[in-house]
Order: structure tokens, then C-alpha cells, then sequence
């Protein structure tokens, strides 16, 4: 496996270094896209495809929309792009003279054709509103279409403001469909999701490449009646680009009715919740669907494990910045409070009453008042850890220090030892046992604490924690506990180590 | 050296001392007997400032014993109880040169004078890196005398030192410490329940009873005049083996 | 003051024998309500009056709605009840022959007369839609009315659905008062109230009696063009009251125009919001507004006191319950399990691991797994509060145990006695000490922890503090954190008394 | 009582005991006497079990020690050692009759066996109820003594138990614990640094040094006819106070 991927890997090298070495003979593409991950994985597409058929590409990403992109595809600063035919429509009402229709596909191919820009057919998804169901439910039901709702008055609707409000969609649906349903309720799309989930509601509405269509396995619902208005993509391209690149814009026909809805959701999904580069998601198409090798770099068994690597370690970095910096400024503190606890009885009873106190401050209630102190971010989230962390420290240092025999701590005085000489040499050395059972307890509670970073935006293992707890996905809660299991292990196993290291051997007894 | 002034002490409603005065001369060296709990523990941790007394006044070289400069004080007395007071956490070597290292000296002179005690007092080389647990009685005693020795202090507050010695090494350490003692006119108080040390140490031997001072003087004086029969009785208890 | 309150209390009771006493001359009356706060308590004031006036009262409470009220009202199963002219419109338009006018108040009055029920004046206040704004930002913008919203054009509204969709609610209001504003969005009527209080939104529609109004500090925006269709509440009653209990019939029509919109508010707050008896808030209201000295528990400053006694007792209950429980369970493992650790080496390592790792889970996802073994409730909390308090009690008995010295050790077993002798009689009160630190430790952590308990149901004082931190109520916060924190103390020194009992005088050195 | 047969004991690269086969006979009273690290204070705790022997076997009345029969034949032995190893966390009176009150003993059985003890070491009985941490050094050796006798054993092991106590105390506690063993036929192995003790006590006194047994016989023999000259200067090096 290892050494299948070293090999494509090193072909994928050696390609790249051959299209740079014939660099020069290569015509110069270049496409364009707009700023949402669909345009961009299409711009992308286009990138590759250009690359492979030898052109010399450049793909100007996220640009600032339709109005930019069409102007310099008009232009010749791009050679092509990917838009949609119900923005095109748009676009060529103000372009054509007054008297010519622009309704159908073919009216638009017309007119692009005028003004020297080829249009491709369908890419082949249609990025619409629609209505989706839980995929179980629909298929029990025996729902696939929208009209198929009429046999279901009993279904709730959860659907968005916009949808409710737009003219081509709520207003107008329930009566072309003749839908009955009366339990109809506006939510914000993403709670709409959930309530999808927890089945509070079975129908919302959805733009049909959105990427938690597959993340939670919805039905998207056939527009049997086409209600709604057909956003087809097709590919822009000038007429020049045949002669100048005929390869290429041979190879970008080949997307014609290339990639579906659920294709696009898939690439959309792999960008937006596997957090994947656009270029790696396009190249990976590419190469299944079209048998191509391009070579990228995140896909595949090694390139899910990169990505998990990359975010286990973003989430291990914060959690440890988390878990050092407040445990360190912890145990520099609750050390000293405990040797004066020790000191005086009445102030060592008052700072362990405090400190108990503290510990009781439940963490929400921490964090909203250190938000005014710290803001947002890592540092409320250190000083709620640190206070956490104070306790057992405390309360040990206190315990292992008091625990010492008199007769040990006279031996000292009568040296002749000072009062701080006596700690340094003889008391702390003593009570480090117990000093450090309870440094281990406080930082394993600390690293345990620590995921409550992830409410207040510093990140660490509480992160996929929350999530996973908010979408229910056992998975990604254990990417979260399991590293914050193991970190716990190895900050034991780091003060057993010191433990060995600076207990004396005097004191280590057994049972 | 110290002057006691009426200094008593009880614990609870026992009164282990009665109001004493007695003074310890510079360059003396007393010998405190009596029956086991007597006191006799209790007057050596009074001067060393391990307890405060209930009343009376207690003068170290003059000035009077205060806590605020008792530390300082102590530095220049050497204290010995039975079991050697050990830091289990140190090793015999580390025990002995832990104040020493504290006020700064070199190492290598730390080395050199913890070797010099160690001959002195015959404590094998090995036992020197060993912790206490890990050493013998007799061993433990004669690194709690090296220890009270390692500053060569002024005063030397001996509480039972050599109760766990084999006799040879006592011998030989007896007459060591007392040639020290002597020829560097060191004040030295030393609790014993050994007649035989008692006579050999003493230059003064301090009975105690029912917390106070029941007779003072040569230890042959007090076998020879003893002030009531219960002091007779003390002295001659001892088993000598006969030969 | 508490000897003027038990006066008051004693006259209370006093006149309550008396009322009974004279029970067989009174007349018998009786009122309704229709099913929602409000109504109980205009019921419960109906009923209160009727008590004073000397009849012999009954309340048919939470009735199933304006049909049935009316029926029973002409069927003379009731004798009285409140109802809103807007709804009395509608209910007289299917009564009255057709031609005849209903529509202003005096119109009512005469289709009543006709059907031999008297409506009263306007009890005061007016149940129906209005605007609302928070009263600090109101007072700053000078804004008291609707029509002066229009000099504010950057004003955000968050409107309920209802209130959007009705037609005689926004799709006429903007129109009606020329309201230029543009940022209208639709959301949940409790989420707007706190998007009030953060100012994310500065607009919102509401009952005008909602509790909230008071608990937000809102202002109600007077409906100046009289848009909003008028709920005045008028009582009705049966024209042959006035003969069979005049006092009664009397004593009713004081209630016109008694109760503002301010007062209304006011009681369903206290009745909503603060958790009073609506029969308790309609006597404190009479008692105020009329003199009289209607008895009542629950109200005044004992009575604050006695109902925050109440919520008191009952979230201390809660809590004790569960920190009691799984603190016990927990102490009776973690010992065992720290000797055991004690006693052999790699077993120890494992179960410290073990427990280490115990600890890092986060609260929330050890309930998200109780739950299918518990069910929601103490159960899960108490399991979750168990597994965390075990690390600081099994990590001090380890300790405790393992810096026995070996002397002691030996001393016990060539005395001969047994290992379980041994650890009874020696080592188990030598580590008291230990034991306890890890043990108070443990205790004030769970105490702490125990909060969680409110997000799964089981009470106790993280109830009051999640509230609060919803509604951002310090004082609510602090209703929960600050008996927390003294049982936290409280707790402390129950096991420093423990301590002072059963530790050794032998082992207490000090230094 | 005891038979020894070609046991031994190292620590680390140090052979504390050779192996040395020595038996130890019925009603008989042992002193192992020698230099200080000779390895005496090893030899009882190999017997007492406290320390594995490295070789060899050991029999106890006839049956090997194990790990498991140790536990049961430890209430048969009574081990004392030089500062009583007392729980700190149990009065004097408790110590004395953990075990007794362990086994169920009557409560009032366990008073007044504590109390004949404390007659018998001369304990004063306000010290019966302190801590150990509040009594003298000798009351504490004396608690130590009356615990190894609580439950009158068969075997008692003494190490150095009578060296914190005054002449007195200690001749008249030595005069009892003599008779006690003699009269019940106890069997008793002591280790001592007092050549006076050693003689009064031992049936047989037994020379250690270098990790064997360098001459053993009465002390009298010993004196008398010393193996070498280590053995005589050994033996003659006690201090006797000169009348
Ligand atoms: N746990 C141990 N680890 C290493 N060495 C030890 C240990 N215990 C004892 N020793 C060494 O073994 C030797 C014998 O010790 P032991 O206590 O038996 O001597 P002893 O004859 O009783 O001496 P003393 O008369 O001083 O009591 C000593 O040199 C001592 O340092
Ligand atoms: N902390 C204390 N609390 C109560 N009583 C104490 C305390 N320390 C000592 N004592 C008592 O005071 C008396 C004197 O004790 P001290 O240790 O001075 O005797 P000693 O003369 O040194 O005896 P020994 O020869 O046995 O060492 C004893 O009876 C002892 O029980
Ligand atoms: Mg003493
Ligand atoms: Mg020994």
C-alpha cells in the first residue's frame, strides 16, 4: 500500500516536472471562479482538465461574482468558467437587444454565441432549492417526489426564512403541489438539520448540492411539477480558446452531463466537512471519473490520515497550550498557598476554604465572568483551568507538609537550618510525594477540563468533543476523548517520571 | 557558657522541671545522669530552644536565648540525639554536609571534612552513601555525631550519643571526642546512662531527680559522698562483667 | 416586623373561621376561568372579591375555553367570569339576529342585556399584540409610541411567525405606520426576548401582559393609530347576581378599570416567573389596591423569604441527594481500589490509568452515556458525579499508604499481625490523613460537579445557575453558586471534624 | 528453637552474613554480641522474617519458616528493637495491647496484663496513655519491651532493647526478664554492646564480626580465652567507672 502511493506519488512528481519543462510550447488558460466552494471546486475542475490536456493553466479563484468574472471572460482575462443558467439568464436580459427571448437553454447558447462565448451543455447538477427528508424515512414512507407529500398532510415542515419568504418558493409551492400540510414552521437552516435528525420535523427545504445532504443522509424530493427555477451550470468559454487551445476546450466539453447532483454534494461535502483543499477534491473526480492520473496530494487512505494528523495536532497543540500554560501557573501557585496553609492554621483553613470554593464555581458561570477580563479565546479558558486546577495542590502540599514527623522538623531547626532553608531542603523534599499526587490529580482533571476550551473558542480535543456531541457522532467525540484520555496518561506518566526522578530513594518505601 | 536562671518546665500537671538555676561553664564538660524520665532529654532540648521553657531565663554566651536569634545560635551548637535524627531522605553523606553546602562552602572542602569525621568516628566508607534505613544502629549514631561536628561548633548538646556503639568504637570515640573537646575547649553537655563515660567525660556529673538537680560533682565524688542512698544505689547499678 | 406579620396572620386566620362560621347564611357564587395564567387570576381576584362581600365562593379554575365558559356563564353553572371584547365580538356575531351591530363596546353591552348578562366597564387593561423595546434603549432614542420607530430606520426587528403571518399584524403595520425599517427577521418569540437583552435586535412584537415585559425591562409601545384590534377584558356576569349576592355584584364592579396593563403584567410574572399561587398574587393585589386584608401565604417579605425557603430547600435537597449518594458509593470504591494500588505495583499504575483517564471525560458525554443505561434524572448525574470524585481518593490512599514508613511496617508484621489486620489497625489510620485530603478533595469537586445534574433533570443547584446563566442573571447565578460554595465549606469542615475525630492526636504535628 | 543452616546475606556487593549454620536451643538465652555493622541486628531480622535470607534454611521448633506459616509463628516470638518501634499513631497502652485486643481479648484481660508489664519495666503509669512522640526515650524502650511480652511468647529477640534505660531500671528489669526466662523456660537471643549485660544474660554469648561467628561460649570463656586479640580488646574495651 505504502509503496503503491510512494509510486504514484513519485509519478505524480515526475509529471509535474515534465509540464514544466515544456512550459514554454504550452498556450496560457486561464479560468476563473466565484467565491463559494462549488465555484471553486468547478474552477478547479477546469484547472485540471486544462493542465492535462497541456495547456500552460491558471485558475484566478474566488473572484468577486458574476459581474467580475463575465467581464473578464468578455475580456479575454479568462478563457472559461462555470455559471449557472438561471444567472445567465439573468445576465443576458440586459445584454441582448430588447425583442429577443432569452427563456430556454438554447435561447442563451444563441446569444452567448453572438457575443463570441461558447456555452456548454448541462455540467449536469442543478443547484436549486428543493425539498429533502431523512432518506429512512422517505423510503418507508414511499416518498421520492415532492408531489408524493400530498399523501402525508401529517408531516412537519421546518424550512428556512428565505424560502418562506421568496416569491418562487413557499408562497407559491403548498398551492402548485396542492400540499395540505399545516404544520409549517420557519428555522434557521442549520437547527432545521437537526430537527431533521431528531425527527421534530421530516421536511425542510435545501439547495440540492448542499453538503449535509449526505452528511445526514436526506432524500433530496423530485420537483415533479418543476416548480422551482433550474440552476444548471454550464461552462463559459470564449471562442478563441478552441484555436488557441483546441485540447482543451475538447476536454472541457467532456464535463457535459459529467458530474451529478450527488457528485457535486459528495465534492462540496469532502471541502466543507472533511475539510479538504478544492484542487485534491477536483483532481480526485478527475481521476475516478475520468481515469485520469492527476496527481494531488489528501486524498486516498494516507491523505485522510494527513488531515486527521493536521487537525489532531491543531487540536493537541491548543489543548497542551491549555492544559501547560494554566497548570504551570497553577502549580507555581497552589505550591506556595499550600506552604502557608501549612504555616498558620487559621489562614491555612481560610485559603483551603477559598480555594474549595472556587472549585465549586461551575465552569459556564467561570468562563461569563472572565469574558469581560479576558475576552474570548485561550486566555478566559487558562484562567478557568487554573482555578480548577488550584485545589488539590493545595490541599496536598498542605497535607504532605503538616504530615511530616516533628521529629524530623526539629532535626532541622536545630541544625540551625533557617525557616526557608528548612523548606528547600528538608520539608519540600518530604512532602514531594504527596506535593506531586496531587500535582498528577490536578493535571489530569486540567487536561479532563481543558475541553471546555472549546466553548469559548480556544479550541483543543473539546472541539470534535462538542461537535460530536452536537451531531450525535460517537466517532467524533472519541477523536476528541481518546487523545484527551492518552494526554491525561502521558501527563501521569511525565510525574511518575518525575516522581522518580526527584523523590529520594530514601523515601521510596513499598507495602 | 549558658546560664540557666530558675528555668522550669512541666507538661500537663507533670513537672519534669523544678525552678533550676545552674550554669554550664566554657570549656566544661558536664555529664547529666538521673532515672529515665528525670528530665534529663527535656533540659538539653530547653537549651537548644526545641522547647520553651515555662519560666526562668536562659543566657547562650551572655545575651538571652530569643527566637529571634536562636537559628544563629544554633549554628554554633552541635545537637546529637540517640537515634542520630536523621533526613531519611538524604544519604549519610548528604545528611553530615547539608548545612555546610547551605552556607555555601566548596564541595570539595564538604568532601574533605565528611571524610575526616567519618575516620574519626570509624564509620565504614560504604555507609557513607547510603541512606539512613539503610545503615545500622550504630552506624545511624555515628553519622547524627558527625553531623553535630561538621561545623565544629562552639557547644556540644549530647542526648545518649553513643548508647548504640559497640564498645571498641565507643572506646575509641570517647577518647577522641574527648581529646577534641579538651585541647579545642569546647563546652561540651552529654546525657549518658554509662558510668563508665560518666566518669571519663565528666569534668562535672549532674544527677537529676524529680526535676531538680539532686547532687554535682566528679563522678568519684559522688560514689564516694553520695548525697542520699537513692543516688548510691544509681551509680552502682551498672553490671560490670567479671572476670 | 415579624410580630406585625403574625398579627396580620392571626387576623387572617381569625377571619377565615369566621367566614365558615357564617357559611349556611352566605349565598353560594361561582366563578371561572378559562385556562392560562391571566384568566386563573382574574378568576382567583373574582373569587376573592366574592369572599369579602360575604358570599360562599367557588372557583371552577382552568375551564376549557370561551365556549364552555359561556355556556356554563348562561346556563347558570357559573355566575361570573372575565373575558376580552375581542373575543366577546366574535362570540356575540353568531348570537345576535343578523342586521344587528356589534361593534363598539356599548354595542356588547346592549347584546348582553338582551341575553340577561351584564358586561362590566373595561376591567383596565388591554391583552394584545404590541411592540416592545428594551426600556434603556427606548429612552435613549425618545421613543414611546409606533410612529416614532419611523426617525429610527437602523432599528433591527425579530418578530414571532405569528405575528408575521397574521393579517392584521405586520403584513399591515409597516404600511400602516410607514415604518421604513429593513432588517425584519422571524424567530422565536423567547429567542427574541434574548436578542432583546443582547441587542442583537431592538424591536419586538408582544402580548402587552407578558411576564416578560418586566423581567426584560421592556417598554410596550403605545399602538398611537390604534392599529392592533382591542382585548380589553370586561367581566361578565349573570344579571340575577346583583339580586341573589348584591354585595357581590357591587363588589365586582369595582373592578372596573382597577387592573392596568402594568399591574396585569406584574401578577402573571409573579405567578409565571417567581412560581406564586395566582390565588396568593390576586389577594396581595386586592389587599393593596382595595385595603382589604385578604389572608394569603406566600406573599410580602416573609412570604419572598418562605418561597425562596421553598426553592431553597428543595435544590438543597437535590443536591444533597446527589453529591450524599455518589460521594458514599465513590468513597467505598476508591479506598478499596487505592489499597489495592498500594499493594501491588502494576496493578496500581493500571488502576490509577485507569481512573486518570475516568477523569478526562468530558461531564457532558459521560451523561450523553448514562443516559441509555439511567434514563434521564439523578441516576445519570450520580453515576457521572461518582466517576469523578474517585481519582483524588484513590490517588491520596495510594499516597497515604505508600509513605508509611518501612519501620512501621515491620513493626506490625513481626508483631504478628495479619495483612488485613495490619491494614485495618496501622496502615489505614496512618493514612487518614491522606485519605481525608483526597477525600475533602473529592468531596468539594462533586459538590461543584454536581451542577451538572440540571442539564439532565436531576435538580439540585446547577438548576438556578443555568437559568441564570440563560437570562445572564447574576443574581439568579449566585441563587445557585453561593450555597454550592457553602456546602462546599460546609462539607470541608464536616470532614475536618471527621478528621479531628478519627485521625490520631499521636500523628497531628504541626509545624 | 532456632536452627540455621548455611544461611547468608548480602547487600548489594557487601556479604553481610556468611553462610553461617548456627543453632539456637530451647530455654536457652543467646547474646550476640561484635562490632557495630557486624551484621547482629541482620541475624534477628533474617529470624523474625523480615529479611530473606540470600541461602540456606531455617527451622523454627522443627518446621522450615515460609511466608505463609511466618505470620501465625510471629505471635510464638517477641522482637524489640532499640527505640521500641512504636506505632506513633496508638498511646503506650494501646501499642502494648494491640495484639491482644486484635485476638479478642477481654478488655479488661489486656488492663491488667499492661499494667503488670508497666510494674515490671517500672513504667510511670501517666506515660501509659500519651502518644509515643510524648514520652522518653527509655519509657519508650520499656513500651517496646512490654510489647513483645504482651502475649508471653515462646522466643523473645532483643536488640539492644535496654540501652536507652538508666542503671537502675535497667538492673532491676534485667534481674526480671532473667528470672521470667529462666523460671518459664523462654528461649531468648540478645543483641547488647554491654559486656556487664552480656554476661548477666548469656547462657551463651556469640561473637560476630567480618559476618561469621568469630567465638561463642560464656563471657567468662571469652575473656578468659579470647580467639585472637580483636576478640580481647573487644570484650575489655567497656569503660568501668574507677571507684
Ligand atoms: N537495607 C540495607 N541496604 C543496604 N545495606 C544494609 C541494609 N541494612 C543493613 N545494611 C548494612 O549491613 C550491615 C549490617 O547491618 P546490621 O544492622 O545488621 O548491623 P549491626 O550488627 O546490627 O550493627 P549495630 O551494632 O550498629 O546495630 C551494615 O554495614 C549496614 O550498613
Ligand atoms: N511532649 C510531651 N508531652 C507530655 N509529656 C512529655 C513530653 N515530652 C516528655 N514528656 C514527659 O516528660 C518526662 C521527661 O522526659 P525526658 O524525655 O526529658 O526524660 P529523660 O530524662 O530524657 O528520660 P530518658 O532517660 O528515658 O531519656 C517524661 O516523663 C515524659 O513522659
Ligand atoms: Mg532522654
Ligand atoms: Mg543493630
Amino acid at each position: 500500500m505504502k509503496s503503491l502511493l510512494a509510486v504514484v506519488f513519485v509519478l505524480g512528481c515526475a509529471s509535474w516536472l515534465c509540464s514544466n519543462a515544456q512550459a514554454q510550447e504550452k498556450p496560457k488558460v486561464r479560468v476563473g471562479s466565484k467565491s463559494f466552494t462549488e465555484s471553486v471546486i468547478l474552477g478547479d475542475l477546469l484547472y485540471h482538465l486544462g493542465n492535462q490536456a497541456g495547456a500552460d493553466m491558471e485558475h484566478l479563484s474566488e473572484l468577486g461574482g458574476t459581474q467580475v468574472l463575465w467581464k473578464a471572460l468578455v475580456k479575454g482575462d479568462i478563457d472559461a468558467y462555470v455559471d449557472y443558467t438561471g444567472t445567465i439568464q439573468e445576465l443576458l436580459s440586459k445584454l441582448v437587444e430588447p425583442g429577443v427571448e432569452v427563456r430556454t437553454e438554447a435561447d442563451m447558447r444563441a446569444a452567448m454565441d453572438k457575443l463570441d462565448i461558447v456555452m456548454t451543455d448541462r455540467v449536469g447538477f442543478n443547484n436549486t432549492y428543493a425539498l429533502g427528508m431523512r432518506d429512512a424515512i422517505a423510503e418507508k414512507l414511499g416518498i421520492t417526489k415532492i408531489s408524493d407529500l400530498r399523501g402525508h398532510p401529517e408531516l412537519k415542515f421546518g424550512i428556512s426564512d428565505e424560502f418562506m419568504e421568496r416569491n418562487d418558493c413557499w408562497r407559491q409551492l403548498p398551492a402548485k403541489y396542492r400540499l395540505p400540510h399545516k404544520d409549517v414552521r420557519t428555522m434557521d437552516h442549520n437547527l432545521a438539520y437537526r430537527g431533521l435528525a431528531h425527527n421534530s420535523i421530516q421536511v425542510t427545504d435545501l439547495y440540492t448540492t448542499d453538503a449535509e445532504i449526505e452528511f445526514y443522509k436526506l432524500r433530496v424530493l423530485e420537483d415533479d411539477k418543476g416548480f422551482f427555477p433550474t440552476y444548471y451550470s454550464v461552462i463559459l468559454m470564449r471562442k478563441d480558446l478552441a484555436k488557441r487551445a483546441p485540447k482543451v476546450a475538447e476536454a472541457y466539453l467532456k464535463l457535459e452531463n459529467a458530474i451529478d447532483s450527488k457528485a457535486m454534494t459528495g465534492m462540496t461535502a469532502k471541502v466543507r466537512l472533511d475539510r479538504l483543499l478544492e484542487a485534491n477534491v477536483a483532481a480526485e473526480f478527475l481521476n475516478e471519473k475520468m481515469n485520469l492520473s492527476i496527481p494531488y496530494q489528501g486524498i486516498g487512505p494516507l491523505a485522510e490520515w494527513k488531515r486527521f494528523l493536521g487537525r489532531f495536532t491543531k487540536t493537541t497543540l491548543e489543548h497542551l497550550f491549555l492544559v501547560a500554560v494554566s497548570l504551570t501557573l497553577a502549580i507555581a501557585t497552589a505550591i506556595p498557598l499550600g506552604i502557608l496553609s501549612a504555616r498558620n492554621e487559621a489562614f491555612g483553613q481560610t485559603i483551603l476554604a477559598v480555594v474549595g470554593v472556587i472549585q465549586t464555581l461551575p465552569s459556564m458561570a467561570i468562563l461569563v465572568f472572565m469574558i469581560p477580563l479576558f475576552g474570548l479565546g485561550a486566555y478566559p479558558a487558562i484562567a478557568a483551568l487554573f482555578f480548577y486546577s488550584l485545589l488539590p495542590i493545595v490541599r496536598n502540599t498542605y497535607a504532605g507538609l503538616t504530615q511530616i514527623p516533628k521529629a524530623t522538623i526539629e532535626s532541622a531547626d536545630v541544625l540551625g537550618l533557617g525557616r526557608r532553608a528548612r523548606l528547600r531542603l528538608v520539608e519540600l523534599p518530604l512532602a514531594l510525594p504527596s506535593i506531586l499526587s496531587g500535582v498528577k490529580t490536578a493535571a489530569v482533571i486540567n487536561v479532563g477540563t481543558a475541553t471546555i476550551g472549546a466553548f469559548i473558542g480556544a479550541g483543543g480535543y473539546g472541539a470534535p468533543i462538542l461537535t460530536g456531541i452536537r451531531l450525535s457522532s460517537i466517532p467524533l467525540i472519541l477523536q476528541g476523548a481518546v487523545p484527551a484520555a492518552l494526554l491525561a496518561l502521558i501527563v501521569q506518566y511525565g510525574f511518575s517520571i518525575v516522581e522518580r526522578r526527584f523523590v529520594s530513594p530514601g523515601l521510596q518505601s513499598r507495602l | 557558657m549558658f546560664s540557666l536562671n530558675n528555668v522550669s518546665k512541666s507538661f500537663g500537671n507533670l513537672q519534669v522541671l523544678k525552678p533550676t538555676t545552674v550554669d554550664f561553664h566554657t570549656g566544661e564538660s558536664t555529664v547529666l545522669i538521673g532515672p529515665s524520665g528525670c528530665g534529663k532529654s527535656t533540659l538539653l532540648r530547653i537549651l537548644v530552644g526545641l522547647i520553651d521553657a515555662d519560666a526562668g531565663t536562659i543566657l547562650f554566651d551572655g545575651t538571652p536565648l530569643t527566637v529571634q536569634n536562636i537559628q544563629q545560635q544554633r549554628q554554633r551548637m552541635g545537637y546529637v540525639i540517640q537515634d542520630g535524627g536523621l533526613f531519611p531522605h538524604l544519604t549519610a553523606r548528604q545528611n553530615v554536609g547539608l548545612l555546610a553546602s547551605h552556607l555555601g562552602w566548596d564541595q570539595a572542602k564538604v568532601k574533605a571534612r565528611v571524610e575526616e569525621l567519618a575516620e574519626l568516628t570509624r564509620l565504614p566508607r560504604v555507609a557513607l552513601d547510603r541512606y539512613p534505613s539503610q545503615i545500622s544502629g550504630g552506624q545511624r549514631q555515628r553519622v547524627g555525631i558527625m553531623r553535630a561536628l561538621m561545623l565544629d561548633p562552639a557547644v556540644m548538646l549530647l542526648d545518649e550519643p553513643m548508647g548504640a556503639l559497640d564498645p571498641l568504637v565507643r572506646f575509641d570515640l570517647q577518647e577522641d571526642l574527648r581529646k577534641i573537646f579538651r585541647t579545642l575547649g569546647k563546652t561540651s553537655i552529654m546525657v549518658t546512662h554509662d558510668m563508665g563515660e560518666a566518669a571519663f567525660f565528666g569534668d562535672r556529673v549532674m544527677m537529676l531527680g524529680e526535676g531538680e538537680v539532686v547532687q554535682e560533682g566528679r563522678l568519684e565524688e559522688l560514689i564516694q559522698n553520695p548525697t542520699n542512698e537513692y543516688v548510691a544505689r544509681f551509680i552502682n547499678a551498672q553490671r560490670i562483667p567479671q572476670s
